[in-house]
């Protein structure tokens, strides 16, 4: 099957928009083989922003999506669930980190623009070899451990135990309350922490 | 024209390639000659990979990890 | 506390640690040593004889050194379960052979030398770790003579000392017993400092002006000084608070203590402490002659905190806390699927954000556990067996022991839900039988041509 | 007052100094002169030098007295919550006071320090005619007054009127060295 | 053997005034089998006051040295805590500031010298608890200085600001070193703090309020001498004991040794070899069982 991608360039306000040429890379990335379309907007995380998205799945038939923004380790789950919610397998995307590598730490404009150019269509290469991966499950046993038993560990065995759950509270001392249980009166409401 | 050497860096997505976000966050300023690709652990790399670098005119490779 | 004990849903397994900890989210499994108490806990009464009759004693650590204990106790008087341990570094019948006092006289024959170490398998879906913090060891700073001068006493033992539990009943003393006529209470000692720990403590400022507020009324006499750099006093009611301590007399003064000495310069100064601090506001160096001195010592990640990374399989940040998947988009989670955090082993945090935190991480777990099943990642390493030459490179690089070797078939196999998808083996494969799915040769490859257009 | 940390003020000035950068980091916590032996004795406090030269005020900063008190006993250095060089700073103030002019008036210590670099320079310092010329030039009545101490040192035979000299290839290397140095900026 | 290059500096030179340091240091040296090569043709380190007056040409005038130490490859020793911190100083300086390196690699170059930031600097303290140790020591001690009550000084820049082989508020090396010399260490809770001694020429007043001070700890501890390892300390608690007597009406008669003098002594060898009599401060009487 013919790739067919789409790129959309992120503004992110003026952190982006304000260090590179968004408007210059958004034409490069539309001359790019197998390129579809490349759109920028001003949030690619928002909602109108991943409905533009969307859109262009459904309407132009896109089999790959690069998003150029933030990094992947911020917002490559948000828009693995926007390709998934039009029906694309959410390993048909690759993002291009603009901001935090680009935007965010060089100071010449010309010269950042020219990194987030690479970094396109670095993404775009990318994606083209992209497959379809399967998404697995495993079974979740009921049962929780947790370790320590001061006022974090009291608190949480607790409402897992009242939302009927088994809980685990594994203590080191011979007692529990952790190092609450050496105050006697907490602020600002002094009341004792018992 | 000054000479702008282009440098491959080759980062691990939990240790350095998080570095060069916090750097992002922290606006903290670097020269834009490197240009950065993720791997999930510098285990990943390859000796192929950094030959590609350098066969495809990069100057220098960073592998951090 | 007391609840805990009263929930059937809790298993309560304390003087206990967790020593290995494998499989994956949804699925681990755990083993649990549980130390010996040598005190039956299904018979013990809690009566306390055992404690009376006991004739070795130690320092309670529980008490920060300041009070005594028996080698058999119980750490303080409401503990749960309020059954005594023996303490074998200091009884007699383990140091000695003989003694059994307590034995003796156990109405309810709970005392059992013969108890062994036990190891508990358990198998759990989630895990959330709730180690807390140390408390900040200030006898490092010789400046402030803790250690050296009987009365500078960290923000624990004034805590002790004002419980009236612990080992004064609660009266704010004096070593020599008689209560202090002034007191300055020192902020920031080892936090906020590139020394010791860069962060700020963040509780410090609060239970300073609480200690102050205790002073006042537990001593109304004492002329009490607080001692800090900024007042950091956000969160729900502390600005009140705060404004509260300055109206109930409390002398603020503005700058870190540079040293305490004991050396008088002046009559009034004979057999005080002296606290010298620069007054920033009068830009004045100041000499405070004061009885006691307390030092606000910082929150700092447990002594151990590494090895309990290790087991867990965390990471830690630059300050040696536990690190979270991230800050803000999922703060009680952490880099390892299905082991959560809450509380100060994630950073010191006061005890209203210790409860959200908590509750945030049962909310991710009941939602796992609702669900009843979890995705796992995919973009994990394939073997393909037909180019698989069996030569287990890959089986020992993993750190995750996903790969184990098929004697049948001579084949290496990965477990995809262990598997985190590093791509170490992909790479070491001398046979290139591993394909390191989402992050191909080829793939990888291509972005590094992108890179350089 | 001068304008406050932009490009081109007095701190910009001073982080150019050694040392001088990390004066961008104090909080302001009074660490150091609580630490410092001789604060009271200064009109500014350590700290209260530094807020003066981050506010601009470069005049007042360099005509103190302070730095010409600091006994370069690092003690502030140490202690420093925020890793700041104190003693280097108090050393680029007094280099900068005396580029500039703005010597306090009030003590010796820079007369002093000005005729301990003038022998250093030459190589080596002669301790008895570096003191000599020191009461001379400032306290004629001292000098008097240390006679005996002076006395009992040249008893004791720790005092010499001769003094160790650099070999002459030595010496015009220091000189063309420091001739050099001063030709870069260096020099008073 | 040990070799090492050896920085007098100009108070411990032949002519300086603690040339007694000088001579005890070598003579120490002899017996615990290590040697001390003088630099050759040495300038003034330029102290601190050298850095207040003129920056560039105190880094200049320490790189110097640095760079004809570096030559013989070897650690280079001083026993002046001056020329040991501002030695350290200019090897962190000149790693640190690219900007500074360079102009003082410029001027150096003027006086066809180069230096490449090999050296390091350490101080005679250092190499002999460190390098011989304790235990070496012990083995040379032939009369030890037993019922000698020593205050261990340590002064400031030895310690601090931090190059140091000791913690910069509470070393213990001179405590440990005084009790493997036989010798009983004080309790001295002012041992790092600084003398005044850099301002007791030009401020003579509030340098002996610092001296006062020391004095009156060191005697209150029930010290019979106080031992230092910096020459200017020496000198200031030294010969302007006298001064503080007059200005505070005391009357302290503490003499004040090097830490060598008393190793000296220790290891057998004669005073007139170790200068003791060259203390102001007669030790006659608080050595009169060692000597």
């Amino acid at each position: 099957m013919e790739c067919k991608i789409g790129v959309y360039i992120c503004h992110c306000g003026a952190n982006i928009a304000g260090a590179v040429d968004v408007a210059k890379i958004t034409e490069y990335a539309g001359g790019l083989p197998y390129v579809a379309v490349a759109r920028d907007y001003k949030f690619m995380c928002s909602d109108p922003g991943q409905d533009i998205i969307k859109n262009d799945i459904k309407e132009k038939g896109l089999n790959r999506v690069v998003v150029a923004s933030c990094s992947p380790r911020l917002h490559e789950p948000t828009f693995r669930r926007t390709v998934a919610a039009a029906g694309l397998n959410p390993y048909l995307f690759e993002m291009a980190n603009i901001r935090e590598q680009c935007a965010w730490v060089h100071t010449d404009k010309a010269m950042a623009t020219e990194k987030a150019r690479a970094l396109v269509s670095a993404a775009v290469r990318r994606v083209a070899l992209h497959e379809p991966l399967e998404t697995k499950e495993v079974p979740v046993n009921p049962a929780t451990l947790i370790v320590g038993a001061g006022i974090a560990g009291i608190q949480a065995a607790l409402e897992i135990a009242d939302g009927g759950r088994q809980v685990y509270l594994v203590e080191r001392e011979p007692s529990i309350g952790g190092n609450m249980a050496r105050l006697d009166k907490t602020f600002p409401t002094l009341d004792c922490s018992a | 024209m000054s000479f702008e050497p282009k440098i491959v860096g080759i980062l691990c997505n939990w240790c350095s390639y998080a570095g060069a976000d916090l750097a992002g966050t922290s606006r903290k300023k670097y020269a834009p000659n490197v240009r950065i690709v993720r791997v999930m652990c510098s285990g990943r790399v390859e000796p192929g990979f950094i030959l590609k670098a350098f066969q495809k005119g990069a100057d220098g490779v960073l592998v951090c990890g | 506390m007391a609840s805990v004990r009263s929930n059937k849903n809790i298993e309560l397994m304390t003087y206990s640690e967790v020593t290995d900890v494998s499989g994956y989210v949804g699925s681990f499994k755990v083993s649990v040593k549980q130390k010996p108490r040598y005190v039956d806990i299904t018979k013990c009464t809690g009566c306390g004889t055992c404690q009376e009759k006991c004739p070795m004693k130690t320092d309670n650590a529980f008490d920060a050194g300041l009070g005594k204990r028996k080698a058999i106790y119980t750490p303080f008087p409401q503990a749960v379960p309020n059954v005594p341990v023996i303490d074998p570094a200091v009884c007699t019948f383990f140091l000695k052979g003989k003694c059994r006092a307590c034995e003796k006289f156990c109405e309810a024959k709970a005392i059992d030398f013969n108890q062994k170490e036990k190891i508990a398998e358990l198998e759990v879906g989630n895990i959330i770790i709730t180690t807390g913090f140390d408390s900040f060891d200030p006898s490092v700073m010789v400046q402030f003579g803790y250690g050296q001068y009987d009365n500078v006493i960290t923000g624990v033992q004034f805590e002790r000392m004002s419980n009236a539990s612990g080992p004064t009943d609660g009266k704010i003393m004096l070593k020599d017993g008689s209560p202090p006529q002034s007191v300055a209470i020192l902020h920031c000692i080892g936090s906020r400092d590139k020394n010791y720990h860069q962060y700020c403590s963040r509780v410090c400022c609060m239970y300073s002006l609480k200690f102050a507020h205790l002073l006042r009324e537990k001593v109304p006499e004492a002329t009490v000084y607080q001692l800090y750099i900024d007042m950091r006093c956000a969160g729900s009611g502390y600005e009140e608070f705060y404004e509260r301590i300055q109206e109930e007399g409390v002398n603020f003064i503005r700058g870190k203590a540079g040293e305490i000495t004991d050396m008088a310069e002046a009559p009034e100064e004979q057999g005080k402490l002296m606290v010298i601090v620069e007054d920033t506001l009068v830009r004045r160096k100041r000499r405070l002659p004061v009885d006691m001195v307390v030092l606000s010592t910082a929150l700092e990640p447990r002594a151990d905190a590494e090895s309990v990374a290790k087991t867990f399989s965390l990471s830690r940040k630059a300050d040696g806390f536990f690190l979270e998947k991230h800050p803000k988009l999922d703060p009680v989670a952490t880099t390892t699927d299905g082991v959560f955090i809450a509380g100060c082993c994630q950073g010191p945090k006061d005890i209203p954000d210790t409860v959200a935190q908590a509750s945030a991480a049962a909310a991710r777990v009941l939602s796992m556990i609702s669900k009843g099943s979890v995705q796992i990642e995919s973009a994990t390493a394939v073997v393909d067996e037909e180019l698989c030459s069996g030569c287990r490179i890959c089986n020992d690089l993993c750190s995750y022991n996903a790969i184990t070797f098929d004697e049948e078939k001579k084949v290496s196999h990965i477990n995809e839900a262990l598997c985190k998808g590093c791509g170490t083996c992909v790479a070491a494969c001398p046979s290139g039988a591993i394909t390191g799915r989402h992050f191909t040769t080829e793939q990888i490859m291509s972005e590094i041509e992108g890179v350089l257009v | 007052m001068a304008a406050e940390t932009k490009t081109g003020t007095f701190v910009d000035e001073i982080c150019t100094i050694p040392g001088g950068e990390s004066i961008k980091l104090c909080i302001q916590c009074g660490t150091c002169t609580a630490s410092c032996p001789n604060a009271n004795k200064m009109d500014h406090t350590p700290s209260e030098l530094i807020a003066m030269a981050r506010a601009g005020m470069k005049k007042e900063v360099l005509s103190s007295n302070a730095m010409w008190y600091c006994l370069s006993c690092y003690m502030c250095t140490v202690r420093c919550p925020r890793g700041i060089h104190q003693t280097s700073l108090m050393h680029a103030f007094e280099s900068l006071s005396i580029k500039e002019g703005l010597v306090h008036t009030k003590t010796v210590t820079p007369t002093m320090y000005r005729l301990f670099n003038h022998f250093c320079n030459l190589g080596v310092l002669p301790e008895l005619w570096f003191m000599t010329r020191f009461y001379l030039a400032t306290n004629p009545l001292r000098a008097w007054r240390m006679i005996p101490t002076a006395f009992a040192l040249l008893k004791h035979g720790r005092l010499s009127i001769r003094s160790r000299k650099l070999s002459p290839s030595g010496s015009s290397q220091l000189k063309a060295i420091l001739k050099k140095s001063e030709s870069l900026g260096g020099g008073i | 053997m040990k070799y090492y290059t050896y920085f007098p500096g100009c108070s411990c030179s032949s002519e300086g005034g603690a040339r007694a340091y000088d001579w005890s240091t070598r003579a120490v040296s002899k017996v615990l089998d290590f040697e001390l090569k003088e630099l050759y043709d040495w300038n003034c380190c330029g102290s601190t006051p050298s850095g207040s007056v003129d920056e560039l040409g105190a880094f200049c005038l320490a790189t110097r040295d640095l760079a004809l130490a570096e030559k013989a490859g070897l650690d280079m020793v001083t026993p002046c805590s001056a020329c040991y911190v501002i030695f350290n100083r200019t090897n962190e300086y000149l790693k640190q500031y690219p900007r500074l390196k360079e102009q003082v690699d410029e001027s150096l170059a003027a006086g066809e010298l180069k230096y490449n930031g090999t050296v390091r600097v350490r101080h005679t303290l250092d190499i002999i608890i460190n390098d011989i140790g304790y235990e070496a020591i012990k083995e040379k001690v032939k009369k030890p200085l037993e019922g000698l009550k020593i205050a261990p000084y340590y002064g400031c820049q030895v310690v601090r600001p931090g190059f140091g082989f000791d913690h910069p508020e509470d070393p213990q090396s001179l405590e440990k070193l005084i009790a493997s010399i036989g010798g009983e260490a004080t309790r001295f809770s002012l041992k790092t703090r600084c003398c005044g001694g850099s301002l007791i020429i030009s401020e003579e007043d509030i340098a002996l309020d610092l001296t006062h001070k020391l004095l009156e700890s060191a005697s209150s501890n029930g010290a019979d001498c106080i031992v230092t390892v910096c020459p200017l300390c020496q000198t200031n608690l030294d010969a302007y004991q006298s001064h503080v007597n007059k200005k505070f009406k005391t009357d302290y008669r503490l003499p004040v040794f090097f830490f060598t003098q008393l190793m000296g002594l220790a290891f057998g060898i004669p005073e007139n070899e170790l200068g003791i009599k060259k203390g102001i401060v007669s030790a006659k009487k608080v050595l009169a069982k060692y000597v």
